[in-house]
């Protein structure tokens, strides 16, 4: 389900997605067969003339069964889903797969800096590769991250990897990633930081081998115009397009001349 | 207001009280980290019990008041420790304190 | 209490409630009933409040960087603020006050068989506490720099440094509203335990109280069990703002993340605090539509006891992703998931309740039983969230928000409704339109689901929360998710529109409707056993207990209800 | 005794009074302020936040010599209470007022202590632990004058010949405001390691 809206770019995406599906399927098999009873209870209990309720106290055995084997069933389904879950999150979270390379980001209001390990694998050392509201990334490695914050929490978020954590100020957070697919996608900060809060994203462009290896030299040299740039560049007449969208809608066109 | 019950020896209590304060402030002297420790907060409870019990009149008050008391620390304790991982350590599993570890104070720019 | 001592209090009660002038009555009250009417009007003048925010972000979601009528621009910081102060106002200003405080002072009493508040004048002081919090926080608007706009949580360090968060004095008297707020809740809840504890009437037994009293009770104990930390907490925000120490903040050696558990281990059981309240009313409101017992009184209740306990060792749900240490999470989830075991089992209990009843569709009925398909929604999306690798996903998208807004609209607005639509007779003798009642009723619901099921979608859609303008986010700025967007908002502005016939049924009910009866839904609680509205000092002579309160359709008697304080026969 | 206020007042369902059953309920709240603060404390001092070892620069004979004057202000409210139970009201008057003497005895020494720390740089802003140490002492100290100046309500009434429960309260309120600092003497005067 949320493949449709956003689609899985790393390797423990599908993980998630399928984790979502099995709680979809369980919630949803409970949520109907309560809804249904509760419904069927409303119509077939209504008041009728001449008609008296019965008394039901619910405190002996024969009337508590009702409440109470559901109950068990409820158990039984919540270590199910206690089970799948603490494996995804231990996978994703709590362990660290070794490494292909690594990058560090960093959160400030209002950007995101980051600086890519360059081709030693390691930080702090004269080829890395610093860019701001850009980060590239090769398919198919395993990224290590190092997450900092220079004043607030941010919010380290990018959908389409199904990854958020936070940046904590006076903390170095680590974590990994793996993505799986090209492209690029929205990075969000996803934690109140003040008043830009609603500016605060990046691009996360996931390259092949040889587009990485161009870009980076391209950085390098100072030549390359910033992918975020040129993608919201694009984007700029923005507001008044989706003002535009706003007064095409029937509806919202009604409402607006409401008021 | 007074159910009858025999009142503690105030007094008495109040020297036990003192004989206390001394014991805790004499055992620093002492210069074993440990046994400070022991005679500081050791000393620290019994003498909150003495008081408890005897001059706020515990000793002679309803249950309900007890469990009302010891829930209210327990769930304290639950804070602690439900706390104590992510603020007590210098370094968890998946991050570093910069701060108190000093580590990386120049990576934080 | 033996009977002789009651006979004498009895008249020492009688020479004692006479008519109080104009000032003492409703100004200076320590008449629980008035005390109770200053918090509900209060918390009602509050929502409005709350909901005119809401209106104003919703209308700059739908249509970002237009002018919002009646509103004006929203920009950035303006929006911070608007949803921030929303979040604020909805749960301190409204859920609590009028459920808890307001309609906790005006039932405990009656129900409970007794002619005040064990303490009136603490419990004067507690609202008169609440009033100048509550006019803190709206003086905190007006301040230089606006109010507070780092989210209702108020993380540090955004929230303890000016430089930071752009509104020096907003955040501080936010801080402080949110702290007198507290202090006078906890008056107002040594109150009300006192109250239920030891007032009770002669012959009520601890499992003849009705569940509503039993709730407000147990939100209350756990407010109070749970709230210390964060006073501490906000003596120590506060005092970072002003005076300069840095307990959150990280260049002096404090950590964020202390608030963020200070904040949390209250922050949860405050969701319980609210939530018991409403799910106590609907209980008495469906036994008494469904003429019905309340299947498993004990059952009900002891899932009530559990789910309070277990709230207390759930709070870092709420920041699985925040940093902490993630061998922590394992825990937590269990125990948030644990949490459904209590409550499916009161859900189930709830609507075995239905069964075999005989249940007559007024209007307060409606309200009862749309809080239970309401929440179970909200119930069960909770789900995904307890889950820790979903939140990696969702947290702090507006799944999240759609999840809280299906618990808490349900408990404080329908459950406001089902309640003030219940009592109003009793609290000012005249009956409320029953058929504006169900337009009200259904202009409200469905809107309602039409505001939050789509916001579910965005959620899944990776849309993230407290976003002024998603057109900074390519990925969101699409027309599908646009289109989700001004339909919600739509769907806002139709439920805030009916929302006026309720405040014109509510107040020409109140003057001009039908005279109430003393007893209009043949209900067996104490508080349908005197006049409406009830005189000063409540009963004339004070009454006795018999039964418990949900003995409807007792069989072997003609009348289908059976007063509690009505004396058996004698045999 | 008096029969004011509303009848539920006068009502003990739980066989306590009234106004006791409040009074307790109080203090569990205030356990939760207070055990929350002192809780915070020992996650930063564990945690060797530096600035802690400044515990060792407070003094510890002006920490004792206040633990000693609040433990003896407990033993004289309760004298007074004991007073008051049989009825001699001029006795209690006496024992509350010497208790209020003792909380200003109190406040004098710790205005000396902070003048002190404040003279040689130790600010609340200094570090985390003058900040814990002035909050938490501080927060003490407001509890001792409310406490006083509610003793010293009472005590009038009392003379009047009412509420004598009150004196029972109070004390209660006065011994918990004592306990707090039973904790806080160990944590900022003796334990500096």
């Amino acid at each position: 389900m949320i493949e449709y809206y956003v689609q899985s770019a790393s390797s423990f995406a599908g993980d998630i997605d399928n984790l979502f599906l099995v709680i979809t399927l369980i919630i949803g098999f409970w949520f109907f067969l309560v809804f249904g009873i509760f419904v069927y209870l409303m119509v077939r209990y209504r008041r009728k003339d001449g008609v008296k309720a019965k008394y039901i106290t619910g405190e002996k055995h024969s009337e508590t069964k009702w409440t109470h084997y559901p109950h068990y069933a409820v158990v039984a389904f919540d270590v199910v889903i206690i089970a799948i879950n603490i494996l995804v999150w231990v996978d994703i979270k709590q362990t660290l797969p070794p490494r292909d390379n690594l990058v560090r980001v960093i959160g400030q209001q209002w950007s995101w800096s980051f600086i890519h390990a360059g081709p030693d694998g390691e930080l702090d050392t004269p080829d890395d590769v610093a860019t701001v509201n850009d980060l590239h990334l090769k398919v198919g490695e395993t990224y290590h991250y190092e997450l900092q914050s220079r004043d607030v929490l941010h919010n380290f978020a990018v959908p389409a990897f199904r990854l958020r954590q936070d940046a904590v100020p006076g903390r170095t957070i680590s974590g990994w990633f793996k993505p799986t697919k090209t492209g690029t996608f929205d990075l969000q900060c996803a934690e109140m930081c003040g008043y830009g809060h609603g500016i605060m994203g990046a691009a996360v462009t996931v390259h092949s081998e040889e587009s990485f290896n161009a870009t980076m030299a391209q950085i390098q040299k100072g030549s390359y115009e910033s992918h975020y740039q040129k993608r919201m560049g694009t984007k700029t007449d923005l507001p008044s397009k989706t003002s535009h969208i706003g007064k095409e809608d029937s509806f919202a066109a009604l409402l607006a001349s409401i008021f | 207001m007074s159910e009858t019950h025999e009142h503690p020896n105030y007094v008495k209590i109040w020297y036990w009280l003192l004989v206390l304060l001394a014991i805790s402030v004499a055992g620093p002297m002492l210069e074993v980290p440990a046994l400070t420790l022991i005679t500081a907060f050791g000393i620290a409870i019994i003498k909150s019990f003495l008081v408890a019990a005897n001059y706020m009149h515990l000793k002679f008050e309803k249950k309900i008041i007890w469990l009302l008391l010891i829930l209210a620390l327990c769930l304290l304790g639950v804070f602690f420790f439900g706390t104590a991982p992510d603020i007590m350590m210098t370094e968890g599993d998946q991050w570093i304190d910069c701060i108190a570890d000093k580590s990386c104070i120049e990576q934080r720019l | 209490m033996s009977q002789e001592a009651a006979t004498v209090q009895t008249d020492i009660h009688e020479e004692h409630h006479e008519e109080l002038n104009f000032l003492h009555k409703y100004i200076l009250p320590t008449d629980h009933k008035i005390i109770a009417m200053q918090y509900i009007f209060t918390g009602m003048i509050m929502a409005i409040i709350g909901g005119y925010f809401a209106y104003a972000f919703r209308m700059q979601l739908a249509f970002p960087g237009e002018l919002v009528p009646f509103y004006g621009l929203v920009g950035p910081g303006e929006y911070n603020m608007l949803v921030t102060n929303h979040g604020t106002i909805m749960i301190f200003w409204v859920a609590m006050p009028v459920l808890i405080a307001g309609f906790g002072n005006y039932i405990i009493p009656l129900m409970i068989g007794c002619d005040d508040m064990v303490f009136p004048r603490l419990n004067r002081l507690s609202y008169q506490i609440f009033l100048v919090s509550a006019l803190v926080l709206i003086l905190s608007f007006f301040v230089k720099g606006g109010g507070f706009g780092g989210a209702w949580t108020s993380y540090p360090p955004l929230s303890s440094a000016a430089e930071y968060s752009l509104t020096d004095w907003g955040s501080s008297l936010w801080v402080l509203a949110v702290a007198l707020e507290f202090v006078s809740f906890l008056l107002g809840g040594i109150n009300f335990i006192t109250t239920t504890m030891n007032a009770r009437a002669p012959g009520m037994k601890m499992m003849d109280i009705p569940i509503a009293v039993w709730f407000i009770v147990l939100a209350v104990i756990l407010f109070m069990a749970s709230v210390g930390p964060l006073i501490a907490g906000a003596v120590m925000l506060f005092m970072d703002q002003r005076i300069g120490t840095t307990f959150f903040l990280p260049s002096g050696g404090g950590d964020p993340l202390l608030w963020q558990h200070l904040f949390w281990f209250f922050g949860h059981p405050e969701v319980y605090v609210v939530l018991l309240p409403t799910l106590g009313i609907v209980a008495d409101i469906i036994t008494v539509f469904a003429r019905k017992k309340l299947f498993g009184y004990r059952t009900v209740l002891y899932t009530a006891f559990a789910t309070g306990g277990l709230s207390f060792v759930v709070w870092a749900h709420h920041q699985f992703i925040a940093g902490i240490d993630p061998r922590m999470a394992n825990v937590f989830v269990v125990t948030t998931v644990l949490i459904s075991i209590p409550l499916a089992e009161m859900m189930f209990s709830y609507i075995a309740t239905l069964y075999g009843g005989s249940i007559e569709f007024k209007t307060p009925m409606l309200w009862a039983l749309s809080f239970l398909a309401a929440f179970l929604i909200g119930g069960v999306t909770g789900i995904y969230l307890g889950a820790s690798a979903l939140d990696v996903y969702f947290h702090d998208s507006y799944f999240v928000l759609a999840h809280f807004h299906y618990t808490f609209f349900p408990i404080t607005i329908i459950g406001m409704f089902a309640a003030i639509t219940y009592w109003f007779p009793k609290m000012f003798g005249r009956m409320m339109n029953e058929t504006l009642g169900k337009i009200h009723f259904w202009g409200t619901f469905i809107p309602f689901n039409c505001i939050f099921l789509p916001l579910f979608f965005l959620g899944l859609a990776g849309q993230h929360r407290r976003i002024y303008n998603y057109n900074h986010f390519p990925d969101l700025a699409t027309q599908e998710l646009q289109d989700i967007r001004v339909f919600a908002t739509a769907s806002l502005v139709v439920m805030l529109f009916f929302q006026l016939i309720f405040i014109y049924n509510f107040f020409v009910s109140m003057f001009k409707g039908e005279k109430a009866p003393n007893n209009p839904w043949k209900a067996n609680s104490l508080e349908w056993s005197i006049p409406s509205p009830p005189p000063h000092g409540n009963f004339k002579t004070l009454p006795t207990v018999y039964r418990g309160p949900y003995e409807y359709s007792a069989p072997g008697r003609d009348l289908d209800y059976w007063p509690q304080n009505e004396p058996p026969e004698k045999s | 005794m008096s029969m004011r206020g509303p009848i539920a007042t006068h009502r003990s369902a739980t066989g306590i009074p009234t106004g006791r059953l409040g009074t307790w309920w109080l203090l569990a709240s205030e356990i939760f302020i207070f055990g929350g603060l002192i809780a915070c404390f020992i996650l930063f001092k564990l945690n060797g936040t530096p600035g802690f070892e400044d515990a060792s620069l407070t003094s510890v004979t002006a920490g004792a010599i206040n633990t000693f004057v609040l433990l003896t202000s407990s033993l004289s409210v309760v004298l007074a209470h004991a007073a008051i139970e049989k009825g001699d009201r001029e006795k209690s008057f006496k024992y509350i007022w010497y208790t209020i003497g003792f909380g200003l005895v109190f406040l004098i020494i710790k205005t000396y202590e902070y003048t002190g720390k404040i003279i040689h740089g130790h600010t609340i802003t200094d570090n985390l632990f003058w900040s814990f140490y002035y909050t938490m002492t501080g927060l003490h100290a407001l509890h001792v004058i409310g406490g006083m100046v509610i003793m010293a309500l009472i005590s009038f009434d009392i003379r009047k010949g009412y509420n004598f429960q009150r004196v029972e309260l109070i004390g209660i309120y006065w011994h918990f405001v004592d306990l707090v600092w039973i904790f806080l003497f160990p944590l900022f005067y003796i334990a500096n390691f």
